[in-house]
């Protein structure tokens, strides 16, 4: 029986380019293009009145990843309408990563938006929180038996949150979000960190799923 | 002493033993004519130097015993001895050059030369009418002869057309000689002086005179030589140039005493529409022989014209016609035995010339010398020529002259760019023979004497012009040194002339300041140099030429020593940028633009005496009133070196192209050139009004608009040293309006911004110098990134675009808070505002310059990329140094650039107190907010640094994304086409109407040739057509419609 | 009729020989009879020169039984047009003969004497 | 030169006013305009949690050494634009480090923050940042052309650079006011006013959903944290430039900052009820009305 190849991106594989000499120059991409440095833990603050007060900080101004995973991301627009208007508890949306803190994986994801879903989890700077919408993040929901969804994205990265329901309404994102707040605060929310603790655990399950892994370990 | 009708004899005698030879001893045939041809030139020569130096009297020989008018005699002065030297000093040449045309063609064939010099000689010594006629017609069949060495169809019928031509001329000519005969009852030259007094003789005089006029190939009615030229052999062509023209010319000169005064004008002006006419068809021939032939005609209208009018010019006319003489001799001589080593006709088959180092200099010799650039004669003599037309309100010949001489310019140089950059890699190394090489070195070497003797002649500053010029001479002899000494002895030459004329210069700040711009620029510029290796053959003469032009500018001395020095820095420069490897058609452009700012130039030199006596320009004073258009004129010359819009389409193309590391000396160094003209200008004649109008108002328009439309071309360019190079018109731009203010704070800005701009131009280009060395591209979009692995040079850009914009604290703040006072003290809001615009649009370009190239993604082939080179880093890091030194305390220079501005100019001046800058609208204090800043940036960092310290380091696509992954470096990073809403919005302002404007030109006056040209049929019938026609024409012209 | 003198027909006539000879340059294409058009032109130029330095009454410059010694210059015509004739009659003679060897090598290069056939140089 | 110790405690003072103004007015301005939207709307100290926030993330990247500096040269940009100018008229203590050219000197110590912001943002190599940075530069472009217009119709106005001797000029009534006395340059001033503020309709630069925020798409942490501290001092600092140079400054605190309240006010508003104009059409809307105000107010003078 043929073998099932492990898909290669020619894109990420090496190359050689004529230099402005003429000389020959290897690119390898993953190497050259990507740090490869893996995550550290990062040990909260000594002095306990800071880190509180920081921890404060950061329950307070959420600011969420615009990234739409899952039919549950139709249930995130409501948040900022009047009716609903998550900007009272602090919480934003911010179109990059990097200045977000909380992502939400908003529904089922499948194999090929879990690599998305774990680059843009990855990009985002230490402290980051992940909230989990609808059945689908715990256990599959309706997708259980895909052969292409993931069951458990507890599995994949750390979640801070799951809200429950199929979707689940805004108001129980509302309550989702201070729950997290909750937890934020108490300190408790160090999913960053656990990441970086437990970076093989995940990585290893994430690479299990994801047959044409094609990027680096950890997309800085 | 020897007579001089022994010329005849030798010849005599030698073309009747030639007679008696046998075929099998032609190679000893051709031995003997070398040696009567030697002894013709001894004779010749021995009259030429016992009359110089005043042991022979000038002589007649007697024929037959009696005294003239009972029988033909022969004279013998300097002009005659100067002729006939030339010529059989040329009949030697040519036998040598000719050996083994000559070995192999029959002995006929050297009897055919021998009558041809014999024919010259005497139609030169001669003062009877009827024996010049039966010379003419001798040397006529002679030259018949001549033409049909290469026996080809086409020099057959072109031989048989000059056989029909001069069958006319011929019959006109002894009819006029005749009717003079008649009238006066003798035919000696020297008895006719009042022929045209007698009633009728005036017929004689007109028909003798339009039949050697007809004779020296004036157009229109020359069809007949230009083919002659373009099918005969290149030596006969030659012969046809160098000495048949000037001996017709000679008896032209010696049948001026009797014609009439008031035709002198006439045949004169013929001259310069031969002149002019003959040089704009040559713009449009491709062939090589035709060309020169159009080129020889036209040298021999110029010659027609100086020799009509030798009257008027008086005592300079010696000076005029021997430079255009002489300069026509070696250098058409020369070009013409050029074109028969290469035995081509083609221009890029002339690309094997660059295989021989010293022909193809004696090319360029050759070439520049009849483009009338200094340092040779004919420069000279053509601004001789135009300085006595202006004194007598000739503009309209001056006009012509002009026009003439660019279109020569532009011909001439076209040749001269393809040849340079025809593909070297010819099918085989050239055999030279000795004897084809022999002559041409000899011409080139006579035509260098000439020049030195010109030069010696004009008695120069020492110091200002001879030193320099010999410092050229002595680089172009050690042009085969290895570049690095030679990089090292140009330094220290530089270096050393500063030292000598530091004392001389030191009182006068104006001149120091400038002084300092060039020398210490040329200095910096070269130092990259030393990065290259071999012998960089033919960049260091003219380095040199460029900068010690520069500094001739600077020279308080008189009009002629600047406009050489212009000349010189146009033409050393015209060579560095043709070094580039596009650059054969910028080159041109750049050479045409100069060349037309310089004769603008020399028009309005030639006006000044009338209103300033002779003064230089830089030392008129107060106004003068009704000079407009002599500012003007000046003005547009000068603006054309700064490249204002309209002016500027040269620009970018000829600083892109030139060798990257010759650019900031051709551009950041070169340019200031134009400012320190215009400075000069507008200090010494003050506010002039042309035709009611402000001229100073015009001025700060076209200002205005150059600054805007420079920096809004740069926008769009994705060629770095072409962003660079408009960001320069930008600049001018500014300058240009700061200079028209035409106040103390303008002038102030002027100067200010021309040594900022002198500071970061050329340091912005040697660090794209140092880019491109080490990427190989000047495509910014190729680039990216390059932060990393050039960092030094990243400084110096940002350094310089900071800079650029004017920002605080940097040093041109300075510049922008003067221009607002200025601005608003002389009540020039919308100019500047423009300005002001120019100067925020300037960011656009100033962004994509430091962010395409050195920020964003690193692209793959450049991974490898270092560091530009030490010595291209050095300099740049010196006029950091400056910048940040200028930047604290910007008084160092602007207090004692005030003292330059002279009184007469109004307005405010700035007032120093200490390190406070003072106008009535506001003080500034430099130091000040240089501090402010920063302790502000360092806190601020310090603060970052403290909080980012463990921040990690990423590589170039850890960028955010997540569907659309980052594949490769290109796909990343946006640079081409940057500011494409900008281009929608305001890119109708680009419409290059400049571009269209001159290419428009261009191509109509190419059509008009073609169109012109189209005369010249090709039927011998027609050709005798015209010259009868011509006859008519002039008999019209003369006589105004009445008998004469 | 005191026009019609001996000096002033030479005159007219050569005048209009020469006019002739131009005309036949000028208009003939084919090469031979542009030389035979020139040999006319020559003819009347020549006779422009005679004609010119005709004076009436006198005799050709030739001493002999006729003229006797003396008083020579008030017998003869001017002499010297007379030698500038023969000068000319021999160039022309020589450049006629130049012609029409040119005209050969045209005629074997091309074998055409019409001289339009021989534009090869123009422009 | 001696340093007057005692003045740079006042600008300090001042500097920090001005900050807590601006993230206090950043903050009221997101309430009210979420009471337009009908919505409650974050709460007004909102600003100070977000900034203590971002400076107080753990980990952070960097994209080399010009990504560092940027965010310094923009608040640099920020700072200095404060100190170079007169807060309170009258008042030598609260005049800051202005100086009788501080007009110029302002006007282009904002390109000094705008440039250090575009080098810093190009060196993060993010297509995004490139596009937002020539859109924001070609914009600007054009907004500063009205804008230079009308300060120099006030500056021949008053026969002076310096922003404390136009104060001095507008004393004494509302009807000395410079958009009083020269409407059509006041006016175009605070059309160019819209655009510096780059709200909506000239926020094209920074388009959340087209460009993800433009330039600073990558910034975050501490380096955001600058460039938040410079937006709440630049953006109330360019009021206070309006306000001295069109409303007749202030001569106590309160005044300044009711006036500059009101004059920030006016692109919020704007911004609330206009949609965004591309960058091709907002280039020439500059280039048209303003532009044509503005040359009528210089010639008014």
């Amino acid at each position: 029986m043929e073998d099932k190849k492990t898909f290669i991106d020619p894109d990420l594989t090496k190359r050689t380019v004529i230099g402005p000499n003429g000389e020959d120059i290897t690119v390898d991409p993953i190497q050259d293009y990507f740090c490869d440095a893996l995550p550290k833990k990062h040990e909260p603050k000594r002095a306990k009145i800071f880190e509180n007060f920081f921890n404060w900080a950061r329950a307070e101004s959420i600011w969420v990843l615009g990234f739409g995973t899952g039919c549950g991301s139709i249930e995130l627009y409501p948040l900022l309408t009047p009716r609903f208007d998550a900007y009272r508890f602090g919480v934003q949306m911010r179109p990059t990563p990097r200045q977000a803190n909380l992502m939400i994986i908003s529904g089922y994801l499948s194999v090929k938006t879990l690599k998305r879903a774990i680059r843009s989890y990855e990009q985002m700077q230490n402290p980051k929180f992940v909230m989990a919408l609808g059945s689908c993040t715990i256990n599959g929901g309706m997708y259980f038996d895909s052969y292409n969804t993931i069951n458990r994205l507890d599995k994949y990265m750390p979640v801070d949150v799951y809200v429950a329901g199929c979707m689940p309404r805004p108001e129980a994102i509302l309550a989702g979000f201070e729950a997290l707040k909750k937890r934020i605060k108490a300190g408790k929310a160090e999913g960053a960190n656990l990441y970086a603790e437990n970076f093989e655990t995940y990585k290893a399950n994430q690479k299990k799923i994801i047959r044409d892994w094609n990027m680096p370990d950890y997309n800085w | 002493m020897v007579s001089p009708v022994h010329i005849v004899s030798i010849g005599l005698i030698t073309a009747f033993l030639l007679g008696l030879g046998k075929k099998s001893q032609q190679q000893m045939l051709v031995f003997v004519l070398m040696i009567a041809t030697a002894a013709m030139t001894m004779v010749s020569g021995s009259w030429l130097i016992g009359l110089m130096t005043g042991s022979l009297k000038p002589t007649d020989v007697f024929t037959a015993g009696f005294k003239p008018p009972f029988a033909i005699n022969l004279r013998m002065t300097m002009d005659e001895a100067v002729l006939t030297t030339m010529v059989n000093v040329f009949g030697f040449l040519t036998v040598i050059y000719l050996f083994d045309v000559l070995k192999k063609a029959g002995k006929h064939l050297l009897s055919i030369i021998v009558v041809f010099l014999i024919g010259l000689n005497v139609v030169v010594m001669t003062r009877d009418l009827f024996n010049l006629f039966v010379f003419l017609e001798i040397t006529s069949i002679a030259t018949a002869g001549l033409v049909i060495i290469i026996q080809d169809s086409k020099s057959i019928s072109a031989g048989f057309k000059f056989l029909m031509a001069s069958s006319v001329i011929s019959g006109i000519l002894l009819i006029g000689i005749i009717f003079a005969y008649s009238y006066v009852g003798n035919l000696n030259i020297d008895f006719m002086t009042n022929l045209s007094m007698v009633k009728g003789g005036a017929v004689a005089v007109f028909l003798v005179m339009t039949a050697i006029i007809l004779e020296s190939k004036q157009f229109p009615a020359n069809g007949w030589a230009l083919d002659m030229y373009e099918s005969a052999h290149p030596a006969i062509g030659s012969a046809l140039s160098a000495v048949s023209a000037p001996a017709i010319l000679f008896v032209v000169y010696k049948l001026m005493p009797m014609v009439p005064e008031n035709w002198h004008p006439v045949i004169g002006l013929l001259g310069l529409i031969t002149f002019a006419f003959s040089n704009f068809l040559a713009t449009r021939q491709e062939n090589i022989r035709r060309m020169l032939g159009y080129s020889s005609v036209a040298q021999g209208g110029l010659m027609l014209t100086v020799v009509a009018m030798s009257v008027y010019f008086g005592q300079s006319f010696w000076f005029i016609i021997l430079g255009f003489l002489l300069t026509n001799f070696f250098a058409k001589a020369g070009l013409f035995w050029l074109n028969g080593i290469v035995n081509s006709d083609d221009q890029n088959k002339w690309g094997i010339l660059r295989k021989r180092p010293v022909l193809f200099f004696l090319f360029g010799v050759f070439v520049v010398a009849m483009a009338g650039l200094p340092p040779f004669p004919t420069f000279f003599a053509k601004w001789e020529m135009i300085m006595q037309l202006a004194q007598g309100n000739g503009w309209g010949w001056i006009v012509l002259i002009l026009l003439g001489s660019i279109f020569e310019i532009a011909f001439l140089f076209k040749w001269f760019g393809r040849v340079f950059h025809a593909v070297k890699d010819q099918p085989a190394e050239p055999v030279i023979p000795w004897f084809k090489e022999f002559p041409v070195m000899l011409f080139g070497a006579g035509i260098l004497a000439t020049s030195y003797y010109f030069i010696k002649y004009q008695q120069f500053d020492n110091l200002f012009v001879l030193i320099p010029l010999l410092i050229v001479a002595a680089f172009v002899v050690i042009d085969f040194l290895p570049a690095f000494i030679k990089n090292i002895l140009l330094i220290a030459a530089l270096t050393f002339y500063g030292y000598i004329i530091y004392p001389e210069i030191k009182g006068n700040i104006m001149q120091l300041v400038f002084m300092s711009v060039f020398l210490v620029g040329g200095i910096l510029t070269l130092i990259p140099g030393f990065a290259t290796k071999g012998t960089r053959a033919g960049f260091y003469p003219f380095a040199a030429m460029t900068i010690f032009g520069l500094i001739m500018l600077v020279n308080p001395g008189d009009n002629l020593t600047f406009f050489m020095g212009w000349e010189q820095m146009a033409l050393g420069s015209y060579i560095l940028i043709l070094r580039g490897k596009k650059a054969e058609r910028p080159a041109q452009q750049y050479m045409l633009f100069s060349a037309g700012g310089a004769y603008l130039m020399l028009a309005a030199f030639g006006m000044l005496p009338h209103f300033a006596g002779d003064t230089f320009f830089g030392n008129l004073s107060g106004l003068i009133p009704g000079a407009g258009v002599v500012f003007v004129l000046f003005a547009l010359g000068f603006m054309l070196k700064t490249a204002a819009i309209g002016l500027h389409i040269w620009l970018p193309g000829a600083y892109s192209e030139a060798e990257d590391d010759a650019t900031p000396l051709v551009s950041g160094v070169l340019i200031n050139a134009g400012v320190l003209g215009l400075f000069w200008i507008v200090t010494s004649f003050g506010p002039q009004q042309l035709f009611g109008y402000d001229i100073f108002q015009l001025m700060g328009w076209i200002g205005a608009i150059t600054a805007i439309g420079g920096n809004m071309l740069a926008i769009y360019e994705e060629d770095m040293k072409r962003l660079i190079a408009y960001s320069s018109v930008g600049a001018m731009g500014y300058i240009i309006f700061a200079l028209s203010m035409d106040s103390k704070l303008g002038l102030l800005i002027a100067l200010y911004y021309m040594v900022l701009h002198f500071i970061y131009k050329t340091m912005l280009f040697m660090s794209a110098a140092g880019v491109i060395y080490r990427t190989k591209t000047r495509n910014m979009y190729e680039m990216g990134g390059l932060i990393k692995s050039m960092p030094w040079s990243f400084i110096v850009v940002l350094i310089g675009i900071i800079t650029l914009a004017g920002m605080p604290p940097l040093a041109g703040f300075a510049g922008k808070w003067m221009f607002y006072n200025a601005v608003v003290m002389k009540g020039w809001y919308l100019q500047g505002t423009m300005v002001f615009f120019s100067g925020i649009v300037a960011f656009l370009y100033l962004y994509k310059l430091i962010a395409s190239v050195f920020l964003g993604q690193l692209k793959d082939n450049h991974r490898r990329v270092k560091e530009a080179p030490f010595v291209y880093l050095l300099p740049q890091f010196i006029f950091v140094i400056a910048i940040m030194v200028l930047s604290i305390f910007p008084q160092v220079l602007l207090e004692p650039l005030a003292t330059i501005i002279p009184d007469r100019v109004p307005g405010e001046a700035i007032l120093w107190d200490g390190r406070l800058a003072m106008t009535s609208f506001g003080y500034w204090n430099a130091f000040a907010v240089m501090t402010t800043v920063i302790v502000m940036f360092a806190t601020i960092f310090l603060w970052l640094t403290y909080h980012s310290r463990k921040a990690q380091k990423v590589k170039q696509f850890n960028i955010v994304f997540a569907a659309e992954r980052p594949f490769r470096p290109e796909t990343t990073h946006v640079s081409y086409n940057m500011f494409a809403g900008y281009k929608k919005a305001l890119g109708w302002l680009m419409t290059p109407l400049a571009t269209q404007f001159w290419t428009g030109i261009s191509d109509w006056s190419t059509a008009i040739a073609d169109k012109v040209r189209s005369w010249y049929t090709g039927n011998g019938q027609t050709y005798a057509m015209h010259l009868l026609l011509y006859a008519f024409v002039l008999y019209l012209l003369i006589s105004g419609g009445k008998i004469l | 009729m005191e026009y019609l003198t001996l000096q002033n027909i030479g005159l007219v006539t050569g005048f209009m020989l020469m006019l002739i000879g131009l005309y036949g340059a000028l208009t003939q294409k084919n090469i031979l009879r542009i030389i035979v058009a020139f040999t006319i032109f020559d003819a009347g130029l020549n006779l422009v020169i005679v004609a010119l330095s005709y004076i009436k009454g006198r005799v050709a410059p030739i001493i002999d039984q006729t003229t006797g010694v003396t008083n020579l210059s008030e017998k003869f015509v001017d002499p010297i047009p007379q030698a500038l004739v023969l000068t000319s009659i021999v160039i022309g003679v020589g450049v006629t003969g130049v012609m029409l060897t040119f005209a050969l090598r045209m005629f074997k290069t091309r074998h055409s004497l019409d001289i339009n056939d021989f534009k090869q140089t123009k422009w | 030169m001696s340093i007057d110790w005692i003045k740079l405690l006042f600008t300090l003072l001042g500097l920090f006013i001005v900050l807590n103004y601006g993230l206090l007015q950043y903050g009221l301005i997101r309430r009210i305009t979420a009471r337009i939207g009908k919505r409650i709307g974050m709460p007004v100290y909102q600003p100070y949690i977000d900034l203590v926030k971002n400076y107080a993330m753990r980990s952070q990247i960097t994209h080399g050494v010009m990504f560092y500096l940027g965010p310094v040269f923009r608040l640099v940009g920020g700072v200095g634009i404060f100190m170079f100018m007169p807060l309170i008229y009258g008042s030598y203590y609260w005049s800051n480090y202005s100086f009788a050219g501080d007009v110029i000197l302002i006007m282009y110590f904002m390109f000094f923050g705008m440039l250090g912001m575009a080098l810093g943002a190009s060196e993060g190599g993010h297509p995004y940042s490139f596009i937002g940075i020539s859109r924001g530069l070609s914009q600007f472009t054009t907004v500063e052309v009205p804008f230079t217009l009308a300060v120099i119709a006030v500056a021949v106005q008053h026969h002076s650079f310096s922003l404390t001797e136009i104060v001095a000029g507008q004393q004494g009534g509302i009807m000395h006011w410079n958009i009083m006395t020269n409407p059509f340059a006041g006016i175009a001033a605070m059309l160019a006013f819209l655009g510096m503020m780059m709200a909506s309709p000239f926020n094209v630069v920074q388009a959340p959903q087209e460009i993800p925020i433009g330039p600073p798409t990558e910034y975050h942490g501490t380096y955001l944290g600058l460039l938040q501290t410079n937006r709440a001092i630049l953006y109330v600092s360019e009021s206070i430039l309006m306000v001295n140079l069109f409303f007749g400054g202030a001569t106590n605190w309160v005044e300044l900052i009711v006036k500059s309240f009101c004059v920030f006010f006016w692109p919020v508003f704007v911004g609330l009820v206009f949609p965004r104009f591309r960058i091709d059409q907002s280039i020439p809307w500059f280039l048209k009305i303003p532009l044509i105000l503005s040359i009528i107010g210089i010639f008014m003078v």
